[in-house]
């Protein structure tokens, strides 16, 4: 793994630094990195491990690049919304560093593909958005004995750590069941399209990711492996938090490993605790066809799409509350939807007697999914 | 005694600050139940506890002026 | 300042938290940021203010893209090679945001223009790479009453700070000069072209930066002003340190008010405290023209440019003081180079009497200096 | 008495390590002078210095295992 003379030109810097020098700028050339998650998180990592010269980047997202990603996601532009987001990664990656490989997964991750996908790689980077993918990273991972830097987000927070991590010593490290051992009700951790996000903070965090990546692969400085950074991008508090390994919550990710692939994550990460009924929009596409009464509650207080269902009435989350008696005083049936179908379940768990509502809906996956269904 | 307690994320508003001071707690399960009493809504939610920087389970014994901090996981990305 | 439909899409992430909503965008599209320096520091910065949606973005650098930059100046490309970097910025981040105004600006910032450059903004961002520069910044902004955010590295470590700023009470905050009175002499100083620097700390630093940028324009959180704060990319450690401002060292910065023009902060910035010899490019060239007896000696480990002076005889600066008798027995002139002109300087200080040495030189402005003189 | 040094940035050249424990001091002034007399390179820098986080002048009184830091100005941008 030699480099050329581009090579050194372009990291110069680097190789000036004791800490990486000539062996830590070819470690990084020999190194295959996956990104999973292309997003918030995946951009700065992505954009700064190129630059690093991280010898194979592969990045995995099934997403497609929205105007309303731009003011965070910001290794895209306007000319790329609509392209996939791993495929518009790569154009831009490629001028920034032509001397590594890119490739692009425009699939989801998912318990069929994923064996195939990590195994081809020494680290992974958790940049995703959603339990069911993190806890799916963190049990393939352990079962393919893969370290991976978990980043994730909310408003102005951020949360860090190296995960199933070996140390020099050969010990085997925390993973992210050890320290969340399940996943939270979806409804009690909303993600940043529910609850917003400042822009620059998976900037911060993503960074952070792409340093403990590059530390990692160069054997300097310390990993935070066993250890959980919090940052607060409001009052640049940064705190550590120690963790311990779980071996139980480890076995927990291994039991399932022969039957991966029929292991559903989706179920595991939503809601067991208070069934709520679900409506698909096919479903409710239907009823509305057959003039079934139903009454349609939009509860977005800022919506991020400008499209409505038809006779829908809204009500903002935060006026609920005082709104109550008059929605639930008919007996027609009643939907509640929000942009994503989300902020609608919490909704719906602020009625009360919702478990024994039977004629209370959420749409599933909200008005993205409905103008999905309308388009077909 | 008391130990103050500082929360994250989402659970900052289910408790309605970032920051608490509970007075005569014993153990983290103590703590748990008294934060459970006052803020009922926090047993939905998902949460590790860490005392001075270092997660703890439910049997850690407290003591004066201990920190006491609450995360829950993070889904944004 | 109305938002558009598009604006609303775009900065939907912003609109749902409470604490930016409305009215901190409106604000954001009010705000005018000028940012100094376009490298390590600034691409990060730029990108995320400009994502955020700050109105008026002001690129100020007077530099060129190098393939030496792009392994931390992200916002570039190959393709831009050889471009003015506030010109291929603003190229790069109309695309990111054409809802805002870009402006680049090729000159570098001076006691001539200064005033004029800053004064047509709200906020300053120092994001250079000298101290010339960052005191001028500092005068400039005390005079001006701007507030700016400064952010410095060193190879693994960062330093920010909100500094000039005036609090809701009305009160005046710490400056540059209340942190460091006056400049460091340069060779105890390195920069990144000296000392190398892992490619992401900027990333962290510069986000850092912007979003103490957008804290401020939205009021929301607490701006880190008189305090400090030092972070370690090995370690993940952050401290937070409290300065307090210093009236006799803001009137230092205000004394030359009237003759700011004239001031000479390069040599305000250059080292005092022992002369050394040095030579300029040009008198180099004649002197090897008239075929005076000269020695040149080439400090540099890991050279950046490939190039060499003829007959140069290359002792890296951790081999120096092994060979020092072999170089200064002779009683010719002798010249020490390097790739910038600084780590020569660094040499020179490590010889034995180098005060009472006549006949060593320093080669001003290093390699660089002496290809931009051939070229002529 | 003992107090704990860090050095950030080039300091940490001068000096060789991240951290000191240095004994016997009693103001800034004192332990400047310590420093200085052990690593003499040390004169030739700019610095600022902390004291548990807070910026100190010299005739800031030291006591037993205080926190001190020492900070030069970065360059690099």
């Amino acid at each position: 793994m030699n480099l050329n003379k581009e090579e050194i030109q372009y990291y110069h810097r680097h190789l000036i630094l004791p800490q990486i020098g000539k062996t830590g700028q070819q470690a990084l050339k020999k190194a295959k990195v996956l990104v999973i998650g292309a997003g918030g998180l995946g951009c700065p990592t992505l954009m700064y491990l190129s630059g690093a010269g991280v010898g194979r980047v592969g990045i995995v997202d099934p997403d497609k690049v929205a105007v309303s990603n731009l003011h965070r996601q910001v290794l895209y532009g306007f000319s790329q919304v609509g392209e996939f987001k791993a495929e518009a990664a790569v154009n831009r990656l490629k001028d920034l560093n032509p001397n590594i490989v890119l490739k692009a997964y425009t699939q989801r991750l998912s318990p069929e593909n994923a064996v195939d996908l990590i195994s081809q790689y020494d680290v992974v980077v958790d940049a995703t958005d959603n339990f069911p993918t993190r806890y799916l990273i963190n049990d393939f991972c352990v079962y393919l004995d893969k370290p991976f830097v978990s980043g994730s987000i909310d408003r102005f927070q951020g949360q860090l750590s190296v995960l199933n991590f070996t140390d020099n010593q050969g010990n085997k490290c925390p993973t992210y069941r050890c320290l969340f051992p399940n996943p939270p009700a979806p409804e009690t951790a909303p993600d940043c399209s529910q609850n917003g996000v400042i822009g620059v903070l998976p900037g911060i965090i993503g960074n952070l990711q792409a340093n403990e990546v590059i530390k990692m692969i160069c054997g300097v400085g310390e990993v935070l492996s066993g250890k959980v950074l919090m940052f607060d991008a409001l009052s640049n508090q940064t705190m550590l938090f120690s963790i311990q390994r779980n071996e139980q919550a480890v076995q927990q990710a291994l039991q399932n490993a022969p039957d991966f692939e029929s292991f559903d994550y989706e179920s595991f990460c939503s809601s067991s605790q208070q069934k709520i009924n679900e409506i698909s929009a096919v479903d409710l596409h239907k009823k509305l066809q057959n003039n079934e009464k139903i009454q349609l509650i939009d509860v977005r207080s800022i919506p991020e799409f400008q499209e409505e269902l038809p006779n829908a009435i809204r009500i903002p989350l935060n006026n609920l509350q005082a709104n109550i008696h008059n929605i639930l005083k008919n007996d027609c049936q009643v939907v509640f939807y929000c942009d994503h179908g989300i902020n609608s379940i919490r909704a719906i768990r602020m009625l009360p007697n919702h478990q024994t509502l039977k004629n209370v809906f959420n749409l599933t996956g909200g008005l993205v999914a409905w103008l999905k269904e309308e388009k077909k | 005694m008391q130990v103050n307690v500082i929360f994250f994320g989402v659970l900052s508003d289910v408790v309605g600050k970032n920051m608490l001071t509970i007075q005569d707690t014993g153990n983290m399960t103590d703590l748990k139940s008294k934060l459970i009493t006052n803020y009922p809504n926090l047993k939905d939610y998902t949460y590790r506890m860490a005392v001075n920087q270092q997660m703890v389970e439910d049997n850690y014994l407290l003591f004066d002026n201990d920190s006491v901090a609450v995360m829950p996981p993070f889904a944004g990305g």
